[in-house]
C-alpha cells in the first residue's frame, strides 16, 4: 500500500501549465529525490501535494485519504510535513517558538508534552546552533541558520512523510551532511518517508534511493539514483535545458 | 533585440487616452446642458485631479499617505486668500497681511500660486517625513493632516476657523476643470516616466535593493511628495472655485478616504487606475443617486430609506477589491492595442480580459 | 495634591480608552497586516444593538434594559459576532491582498455598517442611559473620580495582562502569531489558521464593544461617529507603540491620553484650541526619533 | 416662468444635518399647505421641489443648482450656515432669494452669502446674551464659567453673545474659561479645571451642540458639579434627557416650546398640526423657524405682488417686529437675521423640562460686535 | 591601485559578536573567496562593506577614502556593488528596468541607463529576457539579473552573496565562467561568498575562511583544501567525496 499516490496531476498558473499529467507513487519508508532543471515544476508539485496550490486536474492520495483540494492544515494533520522553497521562518517569533508551532497540532495526545520536549531535544542535537540561540528572533538568523530551523521545525510535527524543497540551499557542506544523516536516520528508525527536491543530483547519488527527473512539467526518468547518475539520458536532460 | 523607441513615445498613449476620456465626459456635460449635471462632471474632474495627485506619491512610492488632503486644504485657502474681493477679506479674514488683503488675482493665477504654496509645504513637511517608510510614514502623514486641520480650524483671523469662508469667485464653466485634470494627468505621467518615478517604483517593494543600486530613497520620495503636493494644491484651489466656500472640515478624513478608495479601487500603481477609479466609482455613485431619485419620484420622498446607495457603494467596492485585489487596472496602463506578450504574474490574479488594449 | 491626582486619573482614563482601542487594532494588524478601519463602526454597532431600530428622535431601548450582568456579555458578544462576520464575509477574501487593499476594504465595510445603522436609526445621535450606577463619583485619596474612570483603568490593565499572557503563553496565542507572520506556512504546519484568525477577530470585536460600553456610559450617547475618534487615536497608538507589541500599543495609548490631558491643562487659553496640533506634532517627533515605535515589536527590524 | 410659484428645498435628506433640516422643512410644508389651502400665493399654488445635499458641501452646491434648474423662486437651504452656504451661494449667483432653515450665524445672510440671503432663526449670540442676562437678573448668578466647544461657528456665536453681555452685568465675574472639542471622548481635564476653582461657579455657560453636549453635561454632573448650566437652543428637546438621569438646574432658550406649555396657545395648536402631518411631536424648537420662514417670505411676496427677488428682498427688509407665531421678526438692509428676540426660558428639573420664564435682551447686539 | 579593505571590523549584536576584528582586502581584477559555516558572519561582512550595517569597531576603506559612515547608496555610487543572498529583484518591474534603475541611481539619464542595461543583459547572457517581469523568472535567471544589476556603471568591486545557491552543477559552471569574465574582462574586484566549495576552490585566489566571526585561515585553494581546521569547521564530506562537486565542470 503506498503512502502517497499522485495520478494524472496537472497544475496551472493562469495559462501556464507548470505540471502536466504526473503520476507517482511513494511507499512508506521510501526515499525519493526529485531533480530537474529550473522551472521543471518540482516546487509546484510539492506545493500541490501540501495543498497550497490545488491541482487543476488529477488526484492525490495520502495516507488512505483523497487529499485533492483539501486544506493544507488538514493534510499536515494527516502526517505530511512540507518545507517549502525559500526560508519561511516566522521572523518575529523566537527559534523555540518557531519549533513549537510545528508541535502544536498533536496537543490532544496524552504524552504530548514529553514528546515535544523530546523532539525539541533532537532538533537541538542535530543543529546545536539553534539551541544556543533558542530565544533569539528567527528573522535575525543567517541564511543557513534559517534553513536549519525550517528543517528542524518540519520534524517537530512528527510526520509520516517529509517533503523538502532544496534542503541544502544555503547550507554549509558539513551541515548539509548532518541534515541528510539525520533524515536517513529517521527514515531508518521511524520508517519516515522522504520526498526531497534537489536541483543537483549529486546528493541523490551520494545518498542513494529512488530518483525522478522532471523537465517541462513532466517526469522524464524514474529510477535508481546511483544508476541514473551515470546515465546518458540524465546528462541529456540537463543539457537540453541550455536552450531555454 | 529590436531598438527601443523613446520612453515618452512608448508610453504617451496612456495620458492621451485618459485625456480623451476626460474630454468625452466634458462633452457629455455640454450636450446634456443641465446645470447640476455640469456640476457633477466638475466634481468628477476635481476628484480626478486629487486622485491623480495622490497617485504621484502613493502609487509610485507605495507609501500610503493620509496627509495629501492637507495640501488640498492649503491650496483651497490660498485660492481664497488670493481671489476673494478685498472687502470680503477685510471683514472675514482680517488677520491676513495688508498686501494680501489688497490683492485680488484671477482664478488661474490663484490656482498656480496655490499649487506652489502647497508644494512649498510639501517640501517642508516632506523633508522631515520622507525619512520614514511603511506604516510609520502613513501615520506621520496623517498627523500632518491633523495638524493642518487643527490649525486651519482655529486660526480665526486668517482662515475664519471652522466657519465657511465665502466670497470666492465661483466657476461654473467646465473647461478650466477639464484643462486642470488633463494637466494633472500629464504631470503625473511625466513624473512616472522620469528617473525619479522609475526609481521610486523599484524601491516600492525592495527598498534595500534600491539603495544598493545607488538610489537615494528619501530624496526621490521628497520629489514625488512635492510634485503631488502641487497637484493637490491646484485641486484644492479649483475645489474652492467650484463651490465658492471653503472650510477645513471639507478637507479632512472624508475626502481623504474617498480619494484613497478611488485610487486603490482603480489600481494604486497605475495612472490609468487612478483616473478610471474616479470615473468608475463616481459614475456608480451618480447612477445609484439617479436610481434612488427615480424611485422616489411620484411617491413621497421619505418612503425610501436613506443610505441604500452608500451601502451599495460600499459593497461594490469590497466586491471589486475581492475579485481584483490590485484594483481594476492592477499595475497596468491603458495603451494602444498591440500584441505584446504579457508575462505571467507570480502573484495576483490573471487579467486576461484586459490584455487587449493594455500594455505594460 | 489632589488636583494632580485628579489630572493623573483624567490622563489614565482617557489613555485607557485609546489603549483599549489600540489593543483591538493591534490584534488584527498583528494577525493580518490589516489596518481595520471598520473597528470604529463595530464600536458604534455594539451600542446601537442595545436599541430597537427606530428613526424616532427618542431612543427606544431594547436590550439596553437588561441588568448589567447580562448587558455586558450581550454587548461583548455583539461586537465579537459582528467582527467574526466581517472576517467571514469580507476579510477572508483578502488574505493575500496588499495592506492598502485591505485597508480600503475595511473602510468600505465600515461605510456599509455605518450607513446600515443610519438607515435603521437615522443620523441623530441617540441618548441612552447605560449602567447609570457608574456615573457616581468615588473618593480616592481626596480626589473625586467618576467610578467609570476607575473601572475603565482597571479593566484596561487587566485586559492588557490577560491578553499578553494569552498570546505569549498559550498555544492559541503562538498559533495566532505564527499565522500572522506567514499564513500559508502556519497552515502547512497544521495550524487551523482560519479558526485562529477568527478567534482574533472575535477578541478584537469584543474589545471594540468594551470601548462602546465605556463611551456609551460616559457620554450617554449612541452616535454613529462615536468610535471614529477613538479609533484614530488608537491607530496612532498602535504604530507609535511599536507594531506587533501589545504593551507598546497600550503604553502609547496612555501616552496619547496623557499628552492630550496635560496640554489641555497647561496650555494658555488661546492656544488650547490648537491642542491637537501639538499632540500630532509630538506624534511626528516620536516617529522620527523611533520609527520602529516605542517598544519595537519583535520582527519589526528586518535584516539584510 | 411667472405662471408658477416654486419653493426649492436644497436640504439634507440624509446624513447628520437631516436631523435639523427635516423637522424644519416639515414645518415649512405645513405653512405652504396652509397658504395653498387658503388660495395660494399671488393666486397660484405653491409648488415644491427637493434636492438632497446629503450633508455634504459639494453636494449642496449641486442641490442648489438642481432646484434652481427646476425653477425655484425661493431656495431653502440647510439649517446650518456651513452646510447651507454652497446652495445659498448658488442661489445668490442667480440672483434668487435664499433662506437658511435655522442657521444662527450672521454669515447666513448679507455678511456671508450676500444680499439675497436670509435666515429664519435668531442669531446664536442672542442666545448666549439672553442666558447671561437672565441668569444674572433672575437667578442672581454672579460667578460665571465659560466652556466653549470650538467645533462650530454656532457654538462660538453663543459664547460671543455671552461675552458681549457680561461687561454690562455690573457684578458678574468670569471666574474661568476653557475649550473642548465636540468629538472629545472625555472632557475630564476641563472638568478638573472647574473643580479646582476655589468655589463652584454659579453658572456654567456651555457653548456647544449635539452630540457632544450630552456627553459634556453628563460628565459635568457625574463629576459632582451642580452649578446652573446655561446653553444655546441646540440642546433643546427631551429626547436626550434619559442619558443624564434626573438632570436639574439646566437652562435653554427657545423660540417656542415643544413641551406643550408655550404661553402662546397657537403654538400648541401648531404642535398638534405637526403631529397630525408627521406622526410625531416636534422634538426641538428648530422645527419652528421653517414655519416662520415661509410665513415671512409669503407675506413679502404678497406685498411685493411678485416673486421677483429684488422686490421681495425690499419687502422683507421693511419688516420691523413683524409678528409671527414664534415671536416678532425684523429684517433691515444691514441685517437679514435677528440680533434681538424674545426667548422662552426652559428649565429642566429632575429630568423634566418646562417653560419657566420669558426674556428679551434689552438692546439688540450691534452688527459690528457680531462681525468681530 | 585602489583596494577595498576591511580593517579590524567588529560587529557586535545584542549578546553575539558576529564579526571580530576582521581584516580583508580585495584588489581590482581579483576574485577573493569567502567561505565559512552558517552564521560565521559572511553576510554581515558584506553588509558592513556596503553600508547596510554600521561596524561597532574598525573601518572600511576604498583606496584612501573611508567608507564607513556612508549610506548604502553613497557607497554604491563610489563603485562598490553587491548582490543579496535572497535575490531581492524588483519583482514587479521588467528585467531591463531592474538594471536601468541602477543606472539611474548612478546618475545616468534614462536613455543612457537603458542603453547600458541592454548591453549588460547581453553581456551576462540574458538579453532575451529583457522584457520579462522579473518576479516570474526561474531561479538561475534571477541570479543573472541580480548580477547584471550590480554590474551597471562598471563598479570597481562587486560582492556576490551565494550566487550559486540552488543551482545545478551545469548552471553553476556557467556562472563560474561569468564570474571569471567579470574579473577578467571588466577588471572588477570580486568577493565571492559560496557554499559550493568546488566553485570557490576553482575560481578564487585567495580564499578566506571565516568562523564564528573571525578569519581562521587565508590562502590559496590548495592550502585551504588541505587545511585540517577548515575541513573540520566547514567542509564535511565535500572535501573528500569522490564525486566531483561540479559534475560537468572541466
Ligand atoms: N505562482 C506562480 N505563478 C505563475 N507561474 C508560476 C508560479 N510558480 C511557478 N510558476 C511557473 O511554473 C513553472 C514551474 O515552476 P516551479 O517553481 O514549480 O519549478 P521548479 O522546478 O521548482 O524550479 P526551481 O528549480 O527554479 O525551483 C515555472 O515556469 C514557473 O515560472
Ligand atoms: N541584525 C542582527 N541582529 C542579531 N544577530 C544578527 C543580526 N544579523 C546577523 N546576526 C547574527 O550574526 C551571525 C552572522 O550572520 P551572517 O548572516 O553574517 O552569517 P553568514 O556567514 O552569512 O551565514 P550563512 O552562510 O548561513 O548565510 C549569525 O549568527 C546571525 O544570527
Ligand atoms: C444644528 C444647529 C444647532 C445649527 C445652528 N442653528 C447653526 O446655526 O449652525
Ligand atoms: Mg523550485
Ligand atoms: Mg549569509
Amino acid at each position: 500500500m503506498s503512502l502517497l499516490a499522485l495520478s494524472d496531476v496537472t497544475i496551472r498558473y493562469g495559462r501556464l501549465t507548470a505540471v502536466r499529467n504526473v503520476a507517482l507513487t511513494l511507499a512508506e519508508g521510501e526515499v525519493l529525490f526529485i531533480t530537474g532543471p529550473n522551472g521543471a515544476g518540482k516546487s509546484s508539485l510539492l506545493r500541490a501535494i501540501a495543498g497550497v496550490t490545488p491541482p487543476a486536474g488529477g488526484r492525490i492520495d495520502f495516507a488512505d485519504h483523497d487529499i485533492t483540494g483539501r486544506a493544507p492544515e488538514d493534510i499536515a494533520r494527516l502526517g505530511l510535513s512540507m518545507v517549502p522553497e525559500g526560508r519561511d521562518v516566522f521572523a518575529s517569533l523566537t527559534i523555540e517558538e518557531n519549533l513549537m508551532v510545528g508541535a502544536g497540532m498533536h496537543v490532544k495526545e496524552s504524552n504530548w508534552r514529553a514528546r515535544v520536549t523530546n523532539a525539541l531535544e533532537e532538533v537541538y542535537e542535530t543543529f546545536p546552533i539553534l539551541r544556543d540561540r533558542r530565544h533569539a528572533q528567527a528573522g535575525l538568523l543567517s541564511g543557513g541558520q534559517q534553513q536549519m530551523l525550517v528543517i528542524g521545525r518540519a520534524l517537530m510535527t512528527n510526520p509520516r512523510l517529509v517533503a523538502i524543497d532544496e534542503p541544502s540551499l544555503g547550507l554549509a557542506p558539513n551541515i548539509t551532511d548532518q541534515v541528510y544523516e539525520r533524515l536517513i536516520a529517521l527514515q531508518g528508525q521511524r520508517k519516515l518517508t522522504l520526498l526531497i527536491v534537489e536541483q543537483s543530483s549529486t546528493r541523490a547519488m551520494m545518498v542513494g534511493g529512488r530518483m525522478i527527473l522532471m523537465r517541462g512539467g513532466e517526469v522524464l526518468i524514474d529510477g535508481d539514483a546511483r544508476a541514473m547518475g551515470q546515465s546518458e539520458a540524465m546528462q541529456a536532460a540537463y543539457f537540453g535545458y541550455g536552450e531555454h | 533585440m529590436a531598438k527601443r523607441t523613446s520612453i515618452a513615445g512608448r508610453t504617451i498613449a496612456t495620458p492621451l487616452i485618459l485625456s480623451a476620456l476626460l474630454l468625452a465626459f466634458a462633452l457629455l456635460a455640454v450636450m446634456v446642458g443641465s446645470k447640476p449635471f455640469n456640476q457633477t462632471i466638475i466634481d468628477i474632474f476635481l476628484r480626478v485631479i486629487l486622485v491623480v495627485g495622490l497617485y504621484v506619491f502613493v502609487g509610485n512610492s507605495g507609501v500610503i499617505s493620509f496627509g495629501h488632503i492637507g495640501f488640498t486644504c492649503l491650496g483651497a485657502y490660498a485660492a481664497a486668500w488670493l481671489t476673494m474681493p478685498p472687502m470680503m477679506k477685510q471683514t472675514l479674514l482680517p488677520g491676513l497681511p495688508d498686501w494680501l488683503i489688497a490683492l485680488q488675482l484671477p482664478y488661474w493665477a490663484g490656482a498656480i500660486l496655490a499649487a506652489l504654496w502647497a508644494a512649498l509645504w510639501a517640501g517642508i513637511f516632506g523633508k522631515v517625513l520622507m525619512r520614514l517608510s511603511g506604516i510609520a510614514a502613513s501615520i506621520a502623514t496623517f498627523a500632518m493632516l491633523a495638524m493642518i486641520n487643527t490649525i486651519y480650524s482655529n486660526w480665526e483671523d486668517v482662515t475664519g476657523a471652522t466657519s465657511s469662508v465665502v466670497g470666492i469667485p465661483i466657476l461654473r464653466s467646465i473647461w478650466p476643470f477639464l484643462i486642470a485634470a488633463i494637466l494633472a494627468v500629464f504631470i503625473a505621467w511625466g513624473h512616472a516616466i522620469s528617473r525619479t518615478g522609475l526609481a521610486l517604483r523599484a524601491a516600492r517593494d525592495e527598498p534595500t535593493a534600491a539603495s544598493a543600486s545607488g538610489i537615494d530613497l528619501p530624496r526621490e520620495r521628497l520629489i514625488a511628495f512635492i510634485v503631488s503636493g502641487a497637484i493637490m494644491g491646484m485641486g484644492g484651489a479649483l475645489f474652492a472655485h467650484s463651490i465658492g466656500v471653503v472650510t477645513p472640515d471639507t478637507f479632512y478624513l472624508g475626502l481623504t478616504f474617498i480619494t484613497l478608495s478611488m485610487l486603490v479601487v482603480g489600481g494604486m500603481g497605475s495612472l490609468s487606475g487612478a483616473v478610471l477609479g474616479v470615473l468608475i466609482l463616481s459614475s456608480l455613485i451618480q447612477a445609484l443617486r439617479w436610481l434612488e431619485a427615480g424611485v422616489s419620484i411620484g411617491t413621497s420622498t421619505f418612503a425610501i430609506p436613506n443610505g441604500v446607495q452608500e451601502i451599495a457603494l460600499g459593497i461594490v467596492m469590497v466586491a471589486i477589491l475581492a475579485f481584483r485585489s490590485a484594483g481594476i487596472m492592477g499595475n497596468r496602463e491603458l495603451g494602444w492595442p498591440k500584441a505584446r506578450p504579457v508575462a505571467p504574474a507570480t502573484t495576483g490574479q490573471q487579467q486576461p480580459e484586459l490584455n487587449k488594449g493594455v500594455s505594460k | 495634591m489632589s488636583a494632580i491626582l485628579q489630572i493623573l486619573f483624567d490622563a489614565l482614563s482617557l489613555g485607557s480608552l485609546y489603549a483599549l482601542g489600540a489593543l483591538g487594532i493591534a490584534l488584527i494588524f498583528g494577525v493580518m497586516r490589516l489596518v481595520n478601519f471598520a473597528h470604529g463602526d463595530v464600536i458604534a454597532f455594539s451600542i446601537f444593538a442595545l436599541l430597537w431600530p427606530s428613526v424616532d428622535v427618542v431612543a427606544r431601548v431594547g436590550a439596553g434594559n437588561l441588568p448589567w450582568f447580562l448587558l455586558i456579555p450581550f454587548v461583548l458578544a455583539v461586537g465579537a459576532g459582528l467582527s467574526v462576520l466581517a472576517e467571514l464575509t469580507v476579510f477572508r477574501r483578502f488574505r493575500n491582498a496588499s495592506p492598502a487593499t485591505m485597508m480600503i476594504a475595511s473602510f468600505a465595510l465600515g461605510f456599509v455598517i455605518r450607513y446600515f445603522l443610519l438607515m435603521l436609526y437615522s443620523s441623530r445621535p441617540k441618548s441612552i442611559s447605560l449602567l447609570p450606577a457608574l456615573s457616581q463619583p468615588v473618593e480616592i485619596l481626596g480626589a473625586r473620580i467618576p467610578l467609570l474612570q476607575v473601572i475603565t483603568i482597571l479593566a484596561t490593565v487587566a485586559i492588557l495582562f490577560g491578553l499578553t499572557s494569552f498570546l505569549r503563553r498559550t498555544r492559541f496565542g503562538l498559533e495566532m502569531r505564527a499565522a500572522a507572520e506567514n499564513f500559508t506556512m502556519a497552515r502547512m504546519l497544521g495550524v487551523r489558521a482560519n479558526r485562529v484568525i477568527m478567534g482574533a477577530f472575535a477578541l478584537s470585536g469584543a474589545l471594540a464593544a468594551a470601548i462602546g460600553l465605556i463611551l456609551g456610559s460616559q457620554t450617554g450617547t449612541a452616535d454613529i461617529q462615536m468610535g471614529a475618534n477613538v479609533m484614530l487615536m488608537a491607530f496612532i497608538a498602535t504604530v507609535i507603540g511599536g507594531l506587533g507589541s501589545l504593551p507598546g500599543a497600550v503604553i502609547a495609548g496612555f501616552l496619547l491620553g496623557a499628552a492630550s490631558v496635560v496640554m489641555q491643562v497647561t496650555l494658555p487659553i488661546d492656544a488650547r484650541p490648537f491642542r491637537d496640533a501639538f499632540v500630532y506634532g509630538a506624534v511626528i517627533a516620536i516617529l522620527i526619533v523611533r520609527p520602529q515605535g516605542l517598544l519595537s515589536g519583535r520582527g519589526t527590524k528586518e535584516r539584510v | 416662468q411667472d405662471d408658477r410659484v416654486v419653493v426649492g428645498f436644497a436640504t439634507a435628506e440624509s446624513g447628520f444635518m437631516q436631523a435639523y433640516d427635516k423637522p424644519a422643512q416639515d414645518a415649512a410644508m405645513i405653512r405652504i399647505k396652509e397658504i395653498n389651502e387658503a388660495g395660494g400665493l399671488l393666486g397660484k399654488q405653491i409648488e415644491v421641489v427637493n434636492a438632497d445635499t446629503k450633508t455634504d458641501r459639494a453636494e449642496g452646491a449641486k442641490a442648489g443648482l438642481t432646484v434652481i434648474d427646476e425653477g425655484a423662486d425661493l431656495v431653502v437651504v440647510s439649517c446650518d450656515y456651513d452646510f447651507g452656504a454652497p446652495a445659498a451661494l448658488a442661489a445668490e449667483s442667480q440672483g434668487l432669494v435664499s433662506f437658511f432653515l435655522c442657521a444662527e450665524s450672521i454669515k447666513a445672510g448679507i455678511q456671508g452669502v450676500g444680499p439675497h440671503s436670509f435666515s429664519a432663526s435668531v442669531l446664536a449670540a442672542v442666545q448666549g446674551a439672553t442666558m447671561a442676562q437672565w441668569a444674572y437678573e433672575k437667578k442672581g448668578a454672579r460667578n460665571f464659567y465659560r466652556l466653549l466647544d470650538t467645533w462650530t461657528e454656532y457654538n462660538k456665536g453663543i459664547c460671543d453673545g455671552f461675552d458681549w453681555a457680561m461687561p454690562q452685568l455690573s457684578e458678574a465675574k468670569l471666574v474661568g474659561e476653557d475649550t473642548f472639542k465636540n468629538e472629545d471622548a472625555s472632557i475630564a481635564a476641563q472638568i478638573t479645571r472647574i473643580k479646582s476653582l476655589p468655589e463652584e461657579p454659579d453658572a456654567i455657560m456651555l457653548c456647544t451642540m449635539m452630540p457632544g453636549a450630552v456627553s459634556a453635561i453628563k460628565q459635568i454632573r457625574a463629576a459632582g458639579i451642580n452649578s446652573m448650566i446655561l446653553n444655546g437652543s441646540a440642546v433643546d428637546g427631551s429626547y436626550w434627557l434619559s442619558a443624564v438621569p434626573d438632570l436639574s438646574n439646566f437652562f435653554v432658550p427657545v423660540q417656542g416650546s415643544v413641551y406643550g406649555d408655550d404661553p402662546n396657545a397657537d403654538v400648541t395648536t401648531f404642535n398638534a398640526k405637526y403631529k397630525e402631518t408627521t406622526g410625531g411631536d416636534p422634538s426641538t424648537q428648530y422645527t419652528y423657524p421653517g414655519y416662520v420662514m415661509i410665513d415671512v417670505w409669503a407675506k413679502a411676496v404678497e406685498r411685493a405682488g411678485t416673486t421677483e427677488a429684488g422686490a421681495v428682498v425690499a419687502e422683507l427688509e421693511k419688516m420691523n417686529e413683524e409678528p409671527t407665531l414664534f415671536g416678532p421678526r425684523t429684517f433691515t438692509p444691514e441685517l437679514h437675521h435677528q440680533n434681538k428676540a424674545r426667548y422662552l426660558i426652559v428649565e429642566t428639573t429632575g429630568g423634566k423640562p418646562a417653560v419657566v420664564d420669558e426674556w428679551t435682551i434689552a438692546e439688540p447686539i450691534p452688527v459690528a460686535e457680531l462681525m468681530k | 591601485m585602489q583596494r577595498l579593505g576591511a580593517d579590524k571590523v567588529t560587529v557586535a549584536f545584542e549578546g553575539l559578536t558576529a564579526l571580530s576584528e576582521v581584516d580583508l582586502e580585495v584588489s581590482p581584477g581579483q576574485i577573493v573567496g569567502l567561505i565559512g559555516p552558517n552564521g560565521a558572519g559572511k553576510t554581515t561582512l558584506v553588509n558592513v562593506l556596503t553600508g547596510f550595517q554600521a561596524p561597532t569597531g574598525g573601518a572600511v576603506s576604498l583606496g584612501g577614502t573611508v567608507l564607513s559612515g556612508l549610506k548604502p547608496h553613497e557607497i554604491r555610487r563610489q563603485g562598490v556593488a553587491r548582490t543579496f543572498q535572497g535575490g531581492r529583484l524588483f519583482r514587479d518591474l521588467p528585467v531591463i528596468d531592474n538594471l536601468e534603475v541602477t543606472g539611474i541611481g548612478l546618475g545616468q539619464s534614462r536613455r543612457a541607463a537603458i542603453a547600458e542595461a541592454e548591453r549588460m543583459l547581453d553581456w551576462v547572457g540574458i538579453g532575451a529576457l529583457a522584457d520579462r517581469i522579473a518576479g516570474t523568472l526561474p531561479y538561475t535567471d534571477e541570479r543573472r539579473v541580480a548580477i547584471g544589476r550590480a554590474l551597471m556603471g562598471k563598479p570597481a568591486f562587486v560582492l556576490l552573496d551565494e550566487p550559486a545557491a540552488g543551482m545545478s552543477a551545469a548552471e553553476a559552471a556557467d556562472l563560474a565562467a561569468l564570474i571569471r569574465r567579470i574579473a577578467g574582462e571588466m577588471g572588477c574586484g570580486v568577493l565571492l561568498i559560496e557554499h559550493n566549495v568546488g566553485l570557490v576552490l576553482d575560481l578564487c585566489d585567495p580564499i578566506a575562511v571565516l568562523d564564528s566571526g573571525a578569519i581562521i585561515e587565508t590562502g590559496a585553494p590548495a592550502a585551504i583544501r588541505a587545511s585540517e581546521k577548515v575541513r573540520h569547521a566547514y567542509m564535511g564530506t565535500a572535501a573528500d567525496s569522490d564525486l566531483p562537486v561540479l559534475e560537468v565542470m572541466e
